[in-house]
């Protein structure tokens, strides 16, 4: 069919008008091959303006539209559904910037009008160039996977769980609830742990829609947002095997804690009543706290920091559950003495500090110390030290509790491999976007909460549960198709020669390899249309639709007449 | 008297930083030459080297390629294969002994419009003190 | 760097009769004793005028191969490559190539061209290749010649190309055969992988002698080649360098893509440079005539030229394999060689050395290459 | 209103970071979102910086696209200069009074061209620029503010003083200028409210030994963080008063937080930002760090520390601290615990708390639900989920809520969408 293209150049009021002989422009186009029509208009993004354009289209015929107006960012949007409205694609539709980057920033009128003619006759030139694309859209299942049964995969779960979307929670262990059922408070308002997990563990078991496999792991995660196929093995049952299909999953995996064995110099595994924090939390939960001797201590010493240097970071809740601590011992064993051996005390946001100050008043000491170093005499442990003021002290105690560094569970890499996401800073997983996507992944569709993300607290942890239940929630709708990028990248099957270049660039893995044909094939559901695979090509496989080499060329071609 | 050279420029902007702070530079009405023809590309990793191969054999004065900030990638890390391929291009233009000045590859963030005016009337002054690109006018290319 | 796994200790065996036949001896027992199940060597055609790689599965065979043939018709990794691309299956394969066709190899392994799985990579020190014209305006009087540089280890008749080649014992294979610094009707086999000491296992050879006269003799051989180099390709720049000279150069080609189609590194099934990508409408073509008064038909040789080189210069190895092939005889192999020397070292890679070592292309560091961009910062 | 009897809308107050991601992500799943913002631009607080930590992204380049899509979303109505004056009702059926502002300029008519500054006979301090410029009385608060529309300031604009000046309507080509606007009262049936008012900066000069006020080269955080941005009043170059360019800066710790008796959470990692912006731009400086504890949690940010480290900052722990006037520089005299000690520098930076907008009562109030102890919005559990409130219904995100940075206010705003969302599934 003849091509039948329609120029408009707007006159933005005085922006454009008084900087640019739009007459000229409007001389120097009009004759170009295909060009149907080439008028001017006052406004174009105006309500009238739009009207006129969309009757131009109509009234002429039009097959593509040329505007030389605003910058993309502006109108691109407006026009393209200009088109639509008047029955053509929006994508054989270019706009050329003749007012940001033409006629405010040059300020001689001739020179401003030859840039806007180059422009104009780079879009139309291009236009030429642009084939119609269509949206595209794929069924999705809203079923999600949940891997990890503490407090963030049970807050996910609960807060997606539906009569129309069923969640698999997976925990590896035996039974749900995580490390916080250690716990018997939590800071800072020592409110008994039990109030925020049991009832909900409670609700879980309750939820028809919630599907639990304890002693489970997930074996495999193929697929992409909206279709994923996962194989999961049961630990303790024969033909152990289970499949099915969800449409997105929860990473919320939790975290392990630094083994201080890896610090000699704290004298863990060496002496008795060296505790880590986890081993005095379930003592505490237990009931009794003591010594190896079954007495009650009458000093003890808490180690902040424990691991942090080997790790490179700080954990964020440390110096808060040991505070924690000492209050337990206060509340429990009258007239302990209590010492804290710290560096830097890190207690952020609103409610921690009162906690600290509260801590202060039930008399517990505050070291600020360097080189710590736990060491046996006789029966007692003594803790030796270097000062602020740089003395070398010593501190006898009974009992010594470590606060060790946050890190990532032991099988974050294989997870993060199945789910072919990445581990970042610590090999925690890595988010999407270190501020805009903290629970996005680069893996469309598979999301991160908790302490595998990062150290965290509990509420800051359930507030990322809630916060993947929202990506979810809001993208994942039941009987909602997915309406996925339309400038994707695409690789012809004839030109491809498999050598997997476009593979390692891409940064999504929406590239994978066909090992029949021996080609790479794009999945556009996940190609957000970078074009980076597109230059990357070496035989020219890879095109990006709507940014392909002749509609570019086209536009260099002009720039260089 | 001769008219005063005006190098012709061909401009890749990528859609996020660059061509924001071009726009920018816009609606701050700074002054920028017109001698760059900016091209909208979504990615800086999008400019494929042979496109910039063309425009230099077609005779462009000069070519500039403008990105997001090294880590401010918004495809997470485009912009560093196309720092990679862009070395790979200068290296190849220079070994061939052309002039591989012609080339420029600037980061460009969104909130830079007064930087993005200063790099083109830059590379604007620089491409006039070359002069123009012989290659536009051999035929025999 | 990267580390090879170069075996520091080889094994002196006996040249008897000579080199070539004590080598095809080897091979005959791996074939006997299932070591491989066949063998990728060069052997000469019958009309005695040239020489191609052939898959020999009959041991019999063997005794017509030539190890180290005079010239480079097929660059060995286009056969290996051609047998593997599309898998390896389950015979287990012995090839037979000079130092820059193992390299070539492994870059098309890198490119997933090959899979090197069942394949054991054997090299040879290499004297390098006649010109193939010179070989074939008398093909048995420059056998003799080849021959006699051999003894003489000396590159004057080879081409160009070669004469500059600082790795001709390079490595990159799994078993090298060194000729160099050995004593008189002896050679080394020096092991460079796992699969190189397993195969040598197998055939009851073990690695317990020196090769440090074979590393010494490589090490004063690379070294003069390298300075050789140095001049040629800063000649060879101030003479093609610069617009002029390089148009003038390249003026001659008559696109038959010849130097393409037998470079082993340009693998496309169909070359960006002949897909529609770079073609363009007559009114297109028009009026670039116009605007310059003409331009020249075949049209973009330059841009083929410098396009190949930003796709593959990277890879290139140095064969020579497309001079050979040029028809205008356009010093194509040595211009390669002198862009390739420059954009790999951007990147301290060289092509072929190790198949560990990724593609520069394919990945990158944070804080590199400030010199090519500015930042402002 | 749907079938079980509840309204789908959603209103969004605050079109700051967390406002923006929260009415995106709503719009996302087709939901209304009538976004309320009480200024004439969107982007909040996070626009003013040029760089956030800990990987030194471009703000304007992360948060500017999310702005234009906002502008571009059909299922967003954003309201600016509009602020929420009544709130009714229950979750699943409040019905919201809104007050709008006239900005006297047509939203739809304007192309955001500038004419109608340059004939302005006004001229003041421009609050979004922390004084350090200048502004009309019809103006945008910077360059690449979103929607790109300006307003007038009736209280400057000497046309409402009764001044017969159309100098700004003159100027314009597209009639966009309407000094008949009226404020408008808008009412809105919604489900669910999220309330993503930001934060205000605790003001220095309520702690006079920092100079604040007293001294010239004394900056808050939002000053300095001005001054580097390449769209600011110096385009990005650091400068004393006198236009020189400092030799040497302090950059104080914890400015308010024994007033406010919080940690703010994110001032260590923004010193040590402001750190690199020094460094970036004036290479040779002395940079010292005056604080007491370093509070720098969470798996990125103690790398940016050591790096900033590595660019030879002189960190400073202190017990007490004061700055005053000496020679042509001030002298920043400190008690180290073992003993006193004094520095002489060009410049200093107040890194000051964050703490409650003032407005934040108010919201409080219309909302229905409660402050905390410090002023900022209460959630119902703080040990479960900090989003909620103890009214059912209306939910809260960012540092209304409390101290917290970009990340955790993304997090919240994210998550107040799961629940808006859960309440109907």
């Amino acid at each position: 069919m003849e091509r039948k293209i329609g120029v408009y150049v707007c006159e933005c009021g005085p922006n454009i008008a008084e900087k640019v002989d739009i007459d000229k422009v409007l001389n120097a186009v009009s004759s170009l091959e295909g060009v149907a029509v080439a008028e001017k208009y006052k406004l174009l993004c105006s309500v009238d303006g739009k009207k006129f354009l969309e009757d131009e289209i109509k009234k002429h015929g039009l097959t593509h539209l040329v505007v030389s107006a605003c910058s993309p960012k502006q109108h691109e949007q407006t026009f393209m559904e200009v088109c639509e409205n008047a029955g053509i694609n929006p994508y054989l539709f270019q706009l050329a910037n003749i007012r940001e980057q033409c006629a405010w920033i040059t300020e001689d009128k001739d020179e401003a009008t030859e840039k806007a003619i180059r422009l104009t006759k780079a879009a139309i030139r291009r236009v030429r160039y642009h084939s119609s694309l269509e949206k595209k859209e794929i069924e999705c299942n809203p079923d999600v996977l949940v891997i990890g049964g503490g407090v963030a995969g049970i807050e996910a779960s609960l807060q997606l769980a539906s009569s129309d979307r069923k969640i698999y929670l997976v925990e590896k262990n035996s039974s749900l609830g995580g490390l916080i059922t250690n716990f018997e408070k939590t800071f800072p308002n020592m409110k008994p742990t039990s109030d925020i997990i049991k009832q909900k563990i409670q609700d879980i078991a309750e939820n028809e829609n919630i599907k639990v496999f304890t002693d489970a792991e997930v074996e495999e995660v193929i697929g992409f947002f909206g279709n994923f196929e996962v194989k999961i093995k049961k630990k303790t049952e024969e033909n152990n095997v289970v499949e099915f299909d969800v449409g997105a999953v929860v990473l919320a995996t939790g975290s392990a804690s630094f083994d201080p064995k890896k610090t000699p110099g704290y004298g863990y595994g060496k002496f008795d009543d060296v505790f880590t924090a986890l081993e005095f939390e379930k003592m505490n939960s237990s009931g009794k706290i003591s010594l190896k001797n079954g007495k009650a201590p009458k000093s003890v010493a808490i180690i902040h920091c424990v691991g942090r240097e080997e790790k490179g970071y700080c954990s964020e809740i440390c110096c808060m559950y040991s505070l924690k601590f000492a209050c337990y011992l206060k509340d429990k064993i009258p007239g302990v003495k209590v010492s804290h051996f710290y560096s830097d005390l890190c207690i952020p946001g609103k409610s921690c500090q009162k906690f600290y100050e509260k801590t202060t008043e039930k008399n517990v000491d505050f070291i600020r110390a360097t080189d710590v170093e736990v060491i046996k005499q006789g029966d007692k442990i003594n803790i030796k030290y270097k000062a602020e003021n740089n003395s070398k002290n010593s501190h006898p105690v009974d009992m010594v509790i470590l606060s060790p560094a946050i890190e990532p569970t032991s099988d974050t890499s294989r997870l993060a491999e199945i789910t072919s996401i990445s581990q970042s800073d610590g090999g925690f997983f890595a988010e999407e976007h270190e501020k805009l996507g903290p629970v996005s992944t680069s893996t469309d569709g598979v999301y991160i909460v908790g302490c595998a993300q990062g150290p965290k607290n509990i509420s800051e942890t359930i507030v990322q549960s809630e916060a993947a239940a929202g990506k979810i929630l809001s993208s994942l709708v039941p009987g909602r198709k997915i309406e996925p990028e339309v400038k994707t990248s695409q690789i012809s099957e004839s030109f491809c020669i498999g050598c997997k270049t476009c593979i390692s660039v891409c940064p999504y893995g929406a590239i994978t390899f066909d090992e029949t044909k021996k080609i790479s094939v794009v999945n556009e559901v996940i190609c957000r249309g970078c074009g980076s695979c597109t230059a990357a090509c070496p035989s020219g496989a890879a095109t990006l639709k709507h940014f392909t080499f002749n509609q570019l060329y086209q536009e260099i071609v002009e720039a260089v007449q | 008297m001769a008219k005063e050279f005006e190098p012709r420029i061909v401009g890749f902007l990528c859609n996020w930083c660059s061509y924001a702070g071009a726009d920018l530079a816009g609606t701050s009405k700074l002054k920028v030459p017109s001698s760059l023809t900016p091209i909208r590309v979504m990615c800086s990793s999008r400019v494929d080297p042979v496109l910039v191969t063309t425009a230099f054999l077609r005779g462009a004065d000069g070519v500039l390629v403008a990105g997001c900030h090294p880590g401010d990638c918004h495809y997470d890390d485009g912009n560093y294969y196309t720092r990679r391929r862009f070395a790979v291009l200068k290296k190849v233009v220079e070994g061939l002994g052309l002039e591989s000045d012609r080339l420029r590859l600037s980061w460009v963030s969104a909130s830079e419009g007064q930087r993005f005016a200063e790099v083109v009337n830059e590379f604007n002054e620089k491409i006039k003190k070359i002069g123009p690109n012989p290659l536009n006018v051999k035929t025999s290319l | 760097m990267s580390e090879t796994s170069l075996n520091s200790k080889g094994v002196v065996i006996s040249a008897k009769p000579n080199t070539k036949e004590a080598i095809i001896g080897i091979l005959e027992k791996a074939m006997d004793k299932e070591v491989f199940d066949a063998v990728l060597i060069p052997m000469s055609v019958p009309a005695g005028d040239s020489f191609v790689y052939v898959l020999i599965k009959d041991k019999s065979l063997l005794k017509d191969a030539v190890p180290l043939s005079p010239v480079m018709s097929v660059q060995g990794a286009h056969a290996v490559s051609s047998v593997t691309r599309l898998g390896s299956g389950n015979m287990k394969i012995a090839a037979v190539m000079r130092p820059c066709e193992i390299r070539a190899t492994v870059e098309l392994a890198k490119l997933g061209q090959t899979n090197l799985e069942n394949i054991t990579l054997i090299s040879l020190d290499c004297p390098g290749v006649l010109p193939m014209s010179d070989f074939l305006s008398d093909p048995k009087k420059s056998m003799s010649m080849f021959d006699d540089a051999v003894q003489k280890w000396d590159d004057k008749i080879m081409r160009p190309v070669c004469q500059i080649c600082d790795k001709s014992s390079m490595v990159a294979g799994d078993i090298h055969i060194g000729t160099l610094g050995a004593k008189k009707d002896t050679f080394f086999i020096i092991s460079n992988s796992q699969k190189g000491n397993d195969t040598l296992d197998k055939l009851d050879i073990t690695l317990k002698d020196s090769i440090d006269s074979w590393q010494a003799k490589v090490k004063t051989i690379s070294e003069e080649k390298q300075k050789k180099r140095k001049k040629n390709l800063k000649d060879l720049k101030s003479d093609i360098g610069g617009i002029d000279n390089l148009l003038d150069a390249f003026s001659q080609c008559i696109n038959c893509h010849n130097c393409m189609s037998v470079c082993p590194i340009c693998f496309c099934r169909l070359c960006y440079f002949d897909s529609d990508k770079v073609k363009h409408s007559s009114e297109e073509y028009l009026n670039r005539a116009e605007s310059k008064g003409s331009i020249r038909f075949l049209p973009d040789t330059t841009l083929f030229q410098t396009g190949r080189m930003l796709h593959m210069s990277l890879s290139c190895v140095s064969c020579g394999a497309c001079e050979d092939a040029c028809p205008m005889s356009i010093p194509v192999a040595q211009i390669f060689s002198m862009i390739a020397d420059e954009t790999q070292d951007l990147f301290d890679y060289v092509s072929g050395r190790n198949l560990e070592e990724p593609l520069p292309l394919v990945t990158y560091k944070e804080g590199e290459l400030h010199e090519v961009e500015d930042a402002n910062d | 209103m749907n079938e079980k009897g509840s309204y789908s809308d959603v209103l969004v107050i605050g079109a700051g970071i967390a406002g923006i991601e929260a009415s995106l992500l709503l719009s996302n799943s087709d939901r209304k979102v009538h976004l309320i913002e009480k200024t004439s631009y969107t982007g909040g607080t996070v626009i003013k910086f040029e760089e956030v930590f800990s990987n030194m992204e471009c703000s304007t380049c992360m948060v500017a696209p999310r702005q234009q899509e906002l502008l571009q979303d059909k299922n967003i109505n954003l309201l600016t200069l509009a602020e929420v004056e009544d709130v009714k009702g229950s979750s699943g059926n409040f019905t919201v009074k809104v007050h709008k502002k006239a900005r006297y300029v047509d939203m739809q008519n304007c192309i955001g061209c500038d004419a109608c500054f340059e004939p302005c006979p006004v001229s003041l301090k421009n609050e979004f620029e922390e004084g350090l410029s200048e502004r009309k009385a019809i103006y945008v608060p910077c360059a690449g503010a979103l929607p790109n529309v300006p307003m007038i300031d009736t209280e400057h604009c000497i046309r409402f003083k009764g001044k017969d000046c159309k100098a700004c309507q003159e100027a314009c080509m597209f009639e966009a200028i309407d000094f008949n606007q009226k404020d408008e009262q808008i009412e809105l049936k919604v489900g669910a409210i999220i309330a993503a008012t930001g934060f205000d900066a605790f003001d220095s000069k309520k702690v006079p030994k920092y100079g604040y006020g007293k001294i010239d080269d004394v900056y808050t955080a939002f000053e300095f963080e001005r001054l580097y941005a390449s769209n600011g009043p110096t385009e990005g170059n650091i400068t004393l008063k006198d236009g020189k360019a400092p030799k040497s800066a302090a950059i104080i710790h914890c400015v308010g937080r024994d007033q406010k008796g919080y940690c703010s959470s994110v001032c260590c990692m923004y010193s040590l930002k402001f750190n690199h912006y020094l460094k970036s731009k004036i290479p040779e400086i002395k940079i010292s760090e005056f604080y007491t504890d370093l509070c720098i949690p969470g798996k990125s940010h103690q790398k940016f520390y050591e790096k900033m480290k590595e660019t030879g900052v002189n960190l400073v722990r202190v017990k007490e601290l004061e700055v005053e006037k000496q020679g042509n520089g001030m002298a920043v005299k400190y008690n180290n615990g073992n003993k006193k000690d004094s520095i002489q520098v060009d410049m200093v930076i107040l890194a000051s708390s964050i703490e409650p907008r003032d407005d934040t009562s108010k919201i409080a109030k219309v909302l229905g639900i409660s402050l905390d102890e410090y002023g900022f919005l209460k959630e119902e559990h703080p040990d479960v989920s900090s989003v909620t409130t103890s009214k059912p219904g209306v939910f809260i995100a960012g540092c209304v809520q409390g101290p917290k940075n970009i990340q955790n206010s993304v997090s919240q705003a994210n998550a107040a969408v799961g629940k808006v969302l859960s309440l109907s599934k």
